[in-house]
């Protein structure tokens, strides 16, 4: 059931007597642009893209005041990034199954595809790792150095904290009682595992490939 | 254009007499630092456009309030019990909508012409005609300026601290760096401000007309010390600053007094060389003012002290005292030193 | 009521002081030097009030007075190797020590702290001492090959805040008051995140 | 709360509400009782009143720094404090402004007051409501602990690199200010989304957009604007402590560095920064001026779209604030025609509230009073603001004394004025008495007068030459009588304003009993009782029109069958205010507490060292996790109301 066809429904649950309009019938949770959580989700969104947009912003400011770029070194190591960048981008597989699944609130499903996305995070948090072990430079030789830190480091956090998020929800889904709010927490974080999946992927443009071409 | 200059006039005529009813006229003789007192055509053009802008805003800003009171005046009173007319709920309001915008449409138009003014006093500010220009490159630290004026013969070229001599009519290019942090050069008077930012370089343009000593500040935040930055800019007729460059690029002579002499051994000894220059003495230190003609400036300390025996000996014991925090270190030395320091440094016309 | 311990916790530290931020804009002059005196009296309309050098001086120079000659006693009087220097206490100082080490262009022999013409200060390694007096002693004095005596040349109190910078080059220095990097070209990792190094005497006979 | 047997979690409320309704209700939403239940509250209307208290404390604070610097200013030459106390003040005097009292007062009354406005049951998101206030708080207090100690920053509230960075500001100073800067943003960014989400989604069934009350909407407007504009200067204070901390060079010109990087983003910012402040201001005179004019306010589709235009246009123009830095020709004309473009929005709201003053019948009162004083001091600050767009005249009065009058003009008349008189307004409302009125206006009349001794010879100081910022200056510049002068205004303010402390402690007890609609109001905060109780309406109300009190409402007027044994809201739908699901809301809960000191302890020690952010962000993990972890019972209790979509 579409989040459209589940809103005409709610408007036929309501019944006006006389002074008094009866919401009784009404269904305790929606998921989508209904739940709450949905529009808080939203906003972090957008506070943290348009740090990362500033963040990119800064790097070809700093690069257009540079003759040379990278200032003083070779560009990161490709392997690292682009294996990340594929982890990344097939853990949203098992990411869209458990957002599916939590829409039709199927509990087995949920917790075998939350299973799936924890041993992604843990994958692309070693490669992570080894990624910084390749960036050729440190944040304390030049400018280009900090931005590239920093822009790793940006994103680097918001993998640690959705992957630790991911993991308290596991927890929860095996341990506790699902009611429908809990099939909404998971659709959420999923939503939100989107967002810092494809943030990343202009973050790896410009990281790996702004001090190649461009 | 016309009708520009006379509505500058009329509001000229009104803040003139402003200003004369503010008492305190400033008391440092032929010094000023005052937008409102042009000696120049960059400030000048910048003072016309202000009294134009004055004129509108006021205008503006009076049409307003007298709406409002008399919206006030003419409105009858009621009480928390008055029932709410909500008649503006169901239909439009059309006489109040038509007079809303035409206000808009007037205070449009308004902004436009201040657009225009602003993009073309601009435009004149940077067509300001440079021949035969005197080239000065300034440099600011913390708390103090250098300037070293240029000539195509480096035998030519020398530095100067906190005075700068200007000839009248003739238009100045300062090229500006800054030593430490972000200062701002302002002499207004003379011309709008223009920041030296470490690793950037800026040019500011200028003309003095009219001669007098005009006294600058710098604008920007700069530490400690902000407010005791300041310098003078002496715009002089031709003849007499040839003659000061003239002085300037001489070295200064060793004196002939003995205790002039002995002063010069004190400086020479001591530790005022690490950081000062007296060209022709040996002294070469580039981390504080240029000294070689010290005694031909009327202040010191980037004026804040006037300079004469007993401020300079005050100044070499204890700088602290007048500029807390400024980066030169006291020196008490025995009084005899001293004097002969301060004899010596009054040679240095 | 949380507003009130909050309270509480401001007076407890407003009554202590952080030595590390202390601007000590007062130099060493003794207030009672003829010059200053004379000064005071004929003064222009337009200087900064005398009344304020009098003023902040009288207020805030007996601190002063006792952390400059602290140095002084310690430097003229050879005081047992531990003797410490107040102004490794003080961030401020420790900035200035390394303005000036640049201005006096310690760093045209030292570098910045690397060493060339002059031994590397940011070692382990200490020909005359590691200790701060030692360290003093060694620019008031100079030292054979080459390290010239600038006793005469940089005032006392100068020369201990290049000592307290010298000191802060191998991470003798708390983190807190060490120099952080400076707005010029980068020499690696900045004072104050530098391992601290356990000095040890230089090899005898060794020399630079 | 505790969940004990006799409460009936699946009781629904009647229309009208039944008294076992209303005490259901209350026990419902009450805050817990007791000192941990003191940390533990929640409730948004709670929450509101500490945040308001709070910011007008740091406004107390900031307003006296501001008065040592003016007496030290009265006389050229003073030796009252020194250069590095005085910069320490005029530091410290800006942050506490900006960061500590402006933005954040804003939020706080958006606290109190749009839940009361939509008609909701509660803030959306009330623990990390809690959490914001928290961290807001002990953002403040570590500045002014740090301050006490002489770690007050020192660099200016703008706090310019290299001035700032790690060469010229030694020791601790400047990396305080830029954690404060954390602690504030992180708030203010929360209760961005706090107010989106409940604005949007938990407005009264009917509440359509264009039915929402003229203050809402300015706090819809400023949340977006907070939410773009705020990650600005977050990622520059980081870039700064980064630089001053771990030594990277973002702005060391000679390792590929900008000084004037640090400009451009936090001018992104603090540009904005001014309308969130002036926003606001402007949504409490549309809420005021038709309560006291009689009449809705005119032209009310105008004000909206003025609202969102300024939001708009105020991205456009953080460079006005860089026109010395040498720009090239074409960034200057565009900016100074965006800065003047910005007047138009204003102008429209201005020209709205005369055209509704024009055609309405007047009831003079105090909050009325400070409502009106806008049109003359924010007015002629927009004048001058127009003089500082034009970049001829910004190049010879920017960083002068014109300026401090301009913005002092621009931010006391568009904010402060308004903020007054909005407390005069809703006090009644927060506890249930008037204000004293006599009292009001000697407040109103002492504050206007001595707001324009104080500042109006400020413009004519910066044209006669008088920089900013400067710690003294020499005698017989012409600039003596004016700034005496200014000092006596300066006074005559902090008398107006101790009047005004006096007012609010003395009416809570003495004042005037209110009744639920002392001013005879429209909205409907006033639908319900002063002080509002702790579930907000009994029932929640259905809204047919703008001004639900004022018109004749067709049925349904109310809602039925709301839970009273659990917190239970009603979501709606975000146009048109359809009725879309019920939503059980968490319990009070003292871990946003103590989730914010974790955090505190996280920033403080991340000035120290750069590993704190790892191990301070253990503990910081733990208590999150607490509190979004399910109470014992807790799903079951919820089940119980459960239905599926």
């Amino acid at each position: 059931m579409t989040v459209e066809q589940a809103l005409a429904r709610a408007q036929q649950q309501v019944r006006q007597e006389g002074a008094a309009l009866d919401v009784a019938e009404l269904p305790s949770y929606g998921f989508s642009h209904r739940s709450i959580l949905w529009w808080a989700t939203a906003g972090m969104m957008a506070i943290e893209g348009t740090v990362f947009a500033l963040a990119v912003a800064v790097y070809f400011y700093l690069r257009s005041h540079s003759a040379t770029w990278p200032m003083s070194s070779l560009p990161p190591e490709l392997r690292y990034g682009t294996a990340n960048t594929l982890i990344l981008l097939v853990s949203l597989l098992p990411n869209e199954w458990a957002k599916r699944a939590a829409e039709k609130e199927h509990v087995g499903h949920v917790r075998m595809a939350l299973v799936i996305c924890m041993l992604f995070s843990l994958a692309f948090l070693a490669v992570r790792w080894l990624e910084f072990t390749a960036l050729n430079c440190r944040w304390d030789d030049n400018a280009y150095g900090s931005i590239v830190w920093m822009l790793m480091g940006l994103h680097t956090t918001h993998l640690l904290t959705d992957a630790y998020d991911s993991g308290v929800l596991t927890t929860l889904v095996f341990t506790q009682k699902m009611d429908g709010k809990r099939f909404v927490d998971v659709s959420e974080s999923a939503m939100y595992w989107y967002f810092v999946v494809l943030t990343w992927l202009p973050l790896y443009a410009v990281v790996y490939w702004g001090p190649r071409f461009v | 254009m016309a009708a520009r200059r006379w509505l500058a006039r009329c509001v000229a005529a009104a803040l003139a007499a402003a200003v004369r009813c503010n008492a305190g006229e400033p008391a440092l003789g032929a010094q000023s630092q005052d937008a409102l007192r042009s000696a120049g055509p960059q400030a000048s053009q910048v003072l016309d456009l202000w009294l134009l802008t004055l004129g509108i805003c006021t205008a503006v800003f009076a049409a307003i309030l007298v709406a409002f009171v008399w919206a006030l005046w003419r409105a009858p009173r009621a009480s928390a019990g008055t029932p709410a007319d909500t008649t503006g709920l169901t239909q439009v309001e059309h006489r109040p909508r038509r007079v809303v915008i035409v206000a808009l449409g007037a205070s449009t138009v308004l902004l436009f012409v201040l657009l225009v003014a602003s993009v073309s006093t601009d435009r004149s500010l940077a067509q300001l005609v440079l021949r035969d220009a005197v080239h000065i490159e300034v440099t600011a630290h913390q708390w103090w300026w250098s300037a070293r004026y240029d000539n195509e013969e480096a035998a030519k070229t020398f530095t100067v601290a906190n005075e700068l001599h200007i000839p009248v009519g003739r238009p100045v290019i300062m090229t500006l760096r800054s030593d430490d942090v972000i200062h701002s050069l302002w002499v207004p008077n003379l011309a709008g401000k223009k920041d030296l930012i470490p690793g950037r370089t800026a040019t500011l343009t200028l003309r003095a007309d009219r001669p007098g000593v005009y006294r600058g500040q710098c604008a920007e935040f700069c530490g400690a010390q902000h407010a005791w930055m300041a310098f003078l800019v002496h715009a002089e007729p031709a003849a007499q600053y040839e003659a000061w460059v003239a002085r300037q690029r001489e070295p200064a002579a060793t004196p002939v007094a003995e205790r002039a002499l002995r002063g010069r051994q004190v400086f020479l000894q001591s530790t005022c060389v690490m950081c000062h220059a007296i060209g022709g003495s040996g002294a070469g230190g580039q981390r504080g003012p240029d000294l070689t003609h010290l005694a031909g400036r009327t202040t010191l300390a980037a004026g804040a002290l006037a300079n004469d025996a007993a401020h300079l000996a005050a100044w070499i014991t204890d700088p602290s005292a007048f500029k807390p925090g400024t980066n030169m270190p006291g020196h008490v030395l025995p009084p005899d030193d001293l004097q002969a320091l301060v004899a010596y440094l009054g040679t240095l016309e | 009521m949380m507003r009130i311990v909050c309270l509480l916790a401001l007076c407890l530290a407003s009554l202590t002081a952080c030595e590390r931020e202390q601007r000590r804009y007062n130099a060493p002059a003794s207030p009672a030097s003829p010059a200053s005196d004379a000064g005071l009296s004929r003064m222009g309309p337009f200087q900064p009030g005398p009344a304020a050098s009098a003023a902040s001086g009288a207020s805030s120079s007996a601190p002063i007075a006792s952390a400059a000659s602290a140095p002084a006693s310690a430097a003229s009087t050879s005081l047992p190797p531990t003797s410490a220097n107040p102004h490794e206490e003080n961030a401020v100082a420790v900035a200035e020590g390394k303005r000036v080490y640049r201005w006096y262009n310690c760093n045209g022999c030292h570098a910045t702290g690397g060493g060339s013409l002059g031994p590397a200060l940011m070692d382990d390694e200490w020909l005359y001492g590691h200790e701060p007096q030692q360290i003093v002693a060694t620019i008031l004095q100079g030292r054979p090959n080459g390290m010239p005596a600038f006793a005469a040349r940089i005032p006392e109190d100068q020369v201990w805040k290049i000592a307290a910078y010298v000191r802060s080059m191998s991470g003798q220095l708390r983190s807190d008051v060490a120099p952080s990097r400076s707005d010029g070209l980068s020499a690696g990792p900045p004072e104050q995140r530098r391992d601290k190094e356990t000095p040890k005497p230089a090899a005898p006979g060794k020399d630079h | 709360m505790n969940t004990t047997s006799e409460v009936d979690l699946t009781a629904r409320n009647q229309v009208p509400p039944s008294e076992a309704d209303r005490q259901a209700l209350e026990a419902t939403w009450r805050d817990p009782a007791g000192l941990v239940g003191w940390f533990s509250a929640i409730n948004h209307k709670t929450i509101g009143v500490r945040f308001i208290v709070t910011a007008f404390g740091f406004f107390v604070a900031g307003g006296l720094l501001a008065a040592v610097m003016r007496l030290q200013l009265a006389r050229p030459q003073n030796t009252l404090v020194g250069p590095d106390l005085y910069n320490q003040l005029f530091t410290m005097h800006g942050t506490t402004m900006m960061f500590l009292f402006a933005v954040p007062v804003m939020q706080a009354m958006a606290t109190y007051l749009v839940p009361l406005m939509v008609g909701a049951r509660s803030i959306a998101f009330p623990r990390m409501n809690a959490f914001a206030y928290w961290l807001y708080l002990f953002g403040g207090l570590m500045l002014y602990i740090a301050f006490a100690l002489n770690i007050g920053p020192d660099a200016g509230w703008f706090t310019y690199v290299p001035l700032a960075g790690p060469d010229f500001s030694p020791g601790k100073r400047v990396d305080f200010w830029a954690q404060l800067i954390t602690f504030t943003e992180f708030s203010g960014l929360l209760e961005a989304v706090i107010v989106i989400t409940t604005v949007f989604k938990l407005r009264a069934v009917g509440m359509t957009l264009n039915r929402i009350p003229l203050f809402v909407w300015a706090m819809l407007v400023t949340a977006f604007m907070v939410m773009f504009a705020m990650p600005a200067v977050m990622l520059t204070s980081t870039a700064l402590i980064l630089d001053r901390l771990v030594g990277t060079h973002f702005f060391n010109p000679a390792e590929g560095g900008d000084a004037l990087l640090w400009q451009h983003l936090f001018w992104f910012f603090g540009h904005p920064e001014v309308y969130f402040i002036f926003l606001p201001g402007l949504g409490f005179m549309s809420a005021i001026i038709p309560t006291f004019v009689r009449r809705p306010i005119f032209g009310y589709s105008a004000m909206v779209l003025a609202l969102i235009a300024t939001a708009f246009l105020s991205f456009g123009l953080w460079v006005h604030h860089m026109f010395a830095t040498n720009l090239p020709e074409l960034g200057k004309g565009f900016f100074t025609a965006m800065s003047l473009m910005i007047a138009i929005p204003s102008a429209v709201q201005i020209f709205c509230w005369i055209a509704t003053l024009w055609t309405g019948r007047i009831h003079l009162k105090t909050p009325l009073l400070f409502v009106l004083a806008f049109f003359f001091i924010l007015v002629l600050g927009g004048m001058t603001g127009l003089m500082l767009a034009m970049v001829p005249l910004d190049l010879q009065v920017h960083d002068t004394y014109f300026v401090v009058a301009h913005l002092h003009y621009v931010l006391i008349g568009g904010a402060v004025f308004p903020l007054l008189g909005a407390i005069y307004y809703w006090y009644p409302k927060i506890t249930g008495r008037l204000m004293n009125e006599t009292m009001g206006r000697w407040n109103f009349w002492l504050f206007f007068i001595g707001f324009n001794t104080a500042f109006f010879p400020m413009h004519l100081l910066g044209m006669k030459g008088m920089p900013r910022r400067v710690y003294t200056y020499p005698a017989g510049m012409g600039w003596d009588t004016m700034n005496l002068v200014a000092t006596v205004g300066a006074v005559t303010i902090a008398v107006s304003m101790l009047l005004f402390v006096i007012n609010v402690w003395r009416s809570l007890r003495h004042g005037q009993v209110a009744g639920d609609n002392p001013w005879g109001a429209g909205t409907l905060e006033w639908a319900t009782s002063s002080p509002p109780p702790a579930a907000n309406f009994d029932a929640l109300p259905v809204v047919h029109g703008r001004e639900p009190l004022w018109e004749a409402a067709p049925e349904p007027t109310q809602v039925r069958g709301m839970a009273t044994g659990q917190r239970e809201v009603l979501v709606t739908t975000v146009v048109d205010a359809r009725p879309d699901h019920r939503s059980v809301f968490p319990d009070s809960s003292i871990w946003p507490f103590i989730s914010a000191v974790a955090t505190t302890v996280l920033f403080v020690g991340s000035i120290f060292t750069p590993w704190a952010v790892v191990w301070a962000s253990v503990p910081v993990a733990i208590a999150l996790t607490v509190w979004f972890w399910p109470r014992r019972g807790e799903t079951e209790r919820e089940m119980l109301l459960e239905k599926s979509p």
